[in-house]
């Protein structure tokens, strides 16, 4: 591929070899396909990301060698189970800035852990006229859960407004977040815009109102490092999926106290301590919050995906991204016709690009950049208010991840320009 | 599979795509009908104007915000439906949708564009797109044969739905 | 290992060589393990099955080849995702009788089902002075959230008890299932007996009174041809890690009109049509009840697993595992101290096969065999409430499945022997 | 691995199993207190006899319906405690529950028999099976300097919430 843009820096003053991409490509068996006859450049990560060699040989390993139903075997098989599945407890609350091991429950996503929370906590804490405040960029799972929670009990939606580069609106914050302020719930990182939200400063503020906070790190947790402690919120949740993990595994972190107080989400085994035909007593928690079997293969095997973010840096990872971002919101905006959604000021957003073409539709950018080998998304991203606020029907958005380069972001502009001349503009 | 690229946006697809039919609005309209595909945001607005005989669609304006494929689509549809029968309109209409269900139609020379949307069947997410004027068209007939004055609403979904 | 129970049968005339178990075993890598020094025997089948590689290397295949996420992405990449997840859900639909594919919804497991189904069915149709009817041999799955569900609508639970043979007494079953009832309940096949229940007539029954239906399928799905049509259930529920898949999927079947009446599960991406900030519409079947990103991977290789037990046969399947249950309780019933539970006529019974010994606790039972290789389970296996009908505090429980034969069960047997002279009886 | 089975099952263990101490239920007791596993079931019920100076443990009564860990880890309860004072009983039972911990700690040859309860680390599920007796003993233990009459009840699931 030649560039029929400019480079800006040379390969070899380029601060992206602070680490070896190259080698990070290589540990990712996908990203040798060819698709449509090219080499895939796979910059769909904010929609799920690729995995790594180590955590598919993980799922593998957990196979061929361990598989067993956890928690009440007494054979060997069960215990090694058991005991790795703890392991990767343990793991994610080190990962997210070395919580308890209890205060980690392993769920489906994201979208489970945030309904886990409002048919819990919510279900007993939100009345008539309580106010739960969301911002205009949430994605679906952090609002329709509140949004129908509100609506069954008829409490108050408010939210955040952004502003026209894309941040929240915080003008208004205090009459927003007020006294009858329940649940503050934000996005850590939008999927759309790509912008990082003032957590600490908004939790704080919740806090100061006796409300509960709940940050949505779906799209944070891959890609910063994430310290829930020193971001003092009271709910975080994500998905391994964005993370190089399997799919089918989500984490919702919670303070213990909120986790011992809540009533259990689904009934099943592995959840009760006492069950009679008349009474039924709650196992502890973790356990409390995790009936039936659970995905044990897939939550084994997201300890290897956490390793590896641990073993590259998460500060690494996102200085990685920021420089990324940075090469290819320059490109995108140099080429005719395309506009750029959300913050431009790299250290303040991360590396969710939406964009739009002032001539042609999101899908036909999608379709054609997918002839190239691109894959990008086109859509609403799961969310339409957001998309309405904009006054866009859809955008194109492309995500980046650790194994993305420059030659990646420059096949994605060629490409950009090469398909304005296909439509003929 | 840039072949299949050029299948989906073929010449005739990207000409309607360009430049398309039925674009000026109606001054008189009998029929009006909206559809919209939520899972991709497209949204089409359709008028019809009835000629004195209560059965030939006389004039037809398509307003599209879509992509490609459904302002394609759009355009193909008010220029072969212009001048039809509401019989001849509704058996079009269910000719397409059997074209992209994927089944084996032949289609008549006189309807010849609409073998464009074939290419479309390659691609299944779009296929909605393609779907969305006829939809939105079927409504508006149905609407107007059982003498309602008032607008059809549609949407891709509910054709779903349905099958 | 030498027998010191004479074999009854030679193996040349043994009908179990009706399939390989030799080739079947061999597609099963775990099987070659070697636990505290001997060669695994896996008996621990109701708990979780073991995987063979045909499962195991459709997740890699997924992973380094198709992984994307599904349903909204117009690369190529996301439709083939899309097509592989979707397959699997047609392949069910067929598996379980040639049902809609719309009519299977995709969860984490059984017990995420029967909590879909009480969430969401139930919390809009079991009102005050409604009876719902389990039976006495429930698995906590299917007995807690009818529990939970009926104190808090004021409802009534029934139960159908066990006569001393471990079938369903079937008595009073016209005063059980009476003109309150609004749902019944039943497990296809014990997990603690092996009792087959007779879904049929009970469903027959039920809709009789205008009931709903629900089998709970965990421990009858992977062993036995089940048609839904035929036996004329409202709801059928199983999971995938019980019948060579992988953990973390479940299924529930439910007719077409139920579905569609059903509020949603749990709200987020995926399962709406439209959102603002003011109004949501739900997408259609199957997706409304798939709120997020699904287990996409291990969906896609549960059509493996299903298309291995298709190519064996489930009628095979089903034959097999009724000679060897046979063979087993035979030996069992030879060796001093052992007393088996449940029916012990092979046809009306599956191969799990619950056993105490009259001197020694079921823990010791299952920490001795594991010391020889042996993988069985022990404890209330999730059904305290029947361990209380049953008079004991626990079982041992050996499960079988289609890899296991009758050298399996003769090492059991020996090692159960040896046991008892270990521990001095 | 059969050298860590005899680890868990050492000749101490198999001996209190096959030959309980502390069987006789007592005519007079002061202190009575039931423990119990939900997660499998075992059972315990421990009855105590105080001397006349409110303070030594006269006699000690165990009843275990459980597996062979738990009955011989109830037998060698009833065995260390008869004779002990109050504050005695409450260090070896702390002890043992350093012990089941995994702590590195010494035994006194006079609590020798509760060297034999090391094997039990290596198999994690049994812990709780060893701890039983233990736990039910502290709680009655507490009950009575509570000075309260009534019967103490405790789980091993209770237990471990505290950790
Ligand atoms: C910001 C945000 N929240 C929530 C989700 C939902 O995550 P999942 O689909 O893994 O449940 C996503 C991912 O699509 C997201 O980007
Ligand atoms: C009869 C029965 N029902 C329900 C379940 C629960 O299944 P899962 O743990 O996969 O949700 C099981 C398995 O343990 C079972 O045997």
């Amino acid at each position: 591929m030649t560039s029929n843009i400019t480079r800006n820096r040379t390969a070899a003053a380029s601060p992206l070899s602070r680490f070896d991409i190259e080698k990070i490509k290589a540990d990712f068996p996908i990203l040798n396909e060819t698709v449509n006859g090219n080499r895939l450049v796979y910059l769909d990560n904010a929609a799920t990301s690729q995995k790594p060699r180590v955590v598919i040989n993980a799922i593998i390993e957990y196979y061929r060698k361990t598989n067993a139903n956890i928690h009440r075997g007494l054979h060997k098989l069960a215990e090694d189970a058991t005991r790795a599945y703890e392991a990767t407890r343990a793991h994610t609350a080190s990962f997210i800035g070395g919580v308890a091991s209890e205060e980690i429950i392993f769920t489906r996503g994201t979208t489970e852990s945030i309904n886990l929370v409002a048919c819990t906590w919510g279900e007993e804490n939100i009345h008539e006229g309580d106010e739960i405040v969301i911002t205009e960029m949430e994605h679906h799972a952090n609002f329709i859960p509140w949004f129908m929670l509100a609506k069954k009990k008829k409490a108050v939606i408010r939210r955040i407004p952004i502003t026209v580069c894309g941040h929240l609106d915080l003008n208004n914050i205090d009459e927003i977040i007020n006294p009858r302020t329940k649940l503050v719930a934000v996005t850590h990182m939008s999927n759309v815009l790509g912008t990082i939200n003032p957590i600490k400063e908004l939790a704080a503020k919740a806090h100061a109102r006796k409300a509960l906070f709940l940050a949505d790190g779906a799209q944070a947790a891959p890609h910063l490092p994430v310290d829930v402690k020193d971001l003092d919120v009271d709910f975080y949740v994500f998905s391994s999926h964005k993370m190089l993990g399997p799919t089918g595994v989500g984490v919702l972190y919670a303070r213990r106290e909120l986790l011992e107080n809540m009533p259990p989400f689904n009934f099943g085994g592995e959840m009760i301590s006492e069950v009679s035909f008349d009474r039924v007593t709650w196992a502890d928690i973790p356990h409390k919050f995790e009936a039936g079997t659970p995905n044990i293969a897939d939550v084994v095997a997201y300890h290897a995906a956490l390793t590896y973010l641990e073993e590259i840096g998460m500060e690494n990872i996102h200085r990685h991204e920021m420089e990324l971002t940075g090469y290819a919101i320059e490109k995108l905006s140099r080429i005719e016709g395309i506009e750029i959604q959300g913050p431009q000021d790299v250290t303040q957003r991360g590396g969710a690009i939406s964009f739009t073409d002032k001539d042609l539709h999101p899908h036909d950018i999608s379709t054609f950049l997918d002839s190239k080998g691109v894959a990008i998304r086109a859509g609403h991203h799961c969310a339409q208010p957001l998309m309405r606020v904009l006054g866009k029907i859809a955008t194109a958005r492309a995500s980046l991840y650790i194994y993305n380069n420059e030659d990646d972001i420059d096949i994605l502009c060629n490409a950009l320009v090469e398909m304005r001349r296909y439509f003929g503009l | 599979m840039s072949q299949s690229l050029d299948d989906l946006y073929r010449e005739i697809i990207l000409d309607h795509y360009r430049s398309p039919r039925g674009k000026k609005p109606l001054a008189h309209f009998d029929i009006i009908s909206d559809g919209h595909n939520p899972s991709c945001g497209d949204e089409l607005s359709l008028e019809v104007e009835m000629d004195k005989d209560h059965n030939t669609l006389k004039d037809i304006h398509v307003d599209c915000k879509g992509c490609a494929i459904s302002t394609a689509s759009g355009s193909i549809l008010a220029e072969l439906i212009k001048g039809k029968s509401l019989e001849e309109a509704k058996q079009i209409a269910e000719l397409v949708k059997r074209i992209l269900k994927g089944e084996e139609v032949e289609v008549p020379d006189s309807l010849g564009d609409l073998d464009a949307l074939k290419g479309v069947r390659q691609f299944p997410v779009r296929i909605k797109c393609a779907l969305l004027a006829w939809v939105t068209l079927i409504e508006g007939l149905k609407n107007y044969e059982n003498g309602k004055g008032d607008k059809a609403v549609v949407s891709t979904e509910d054709e779903e739905n349905k099958k």
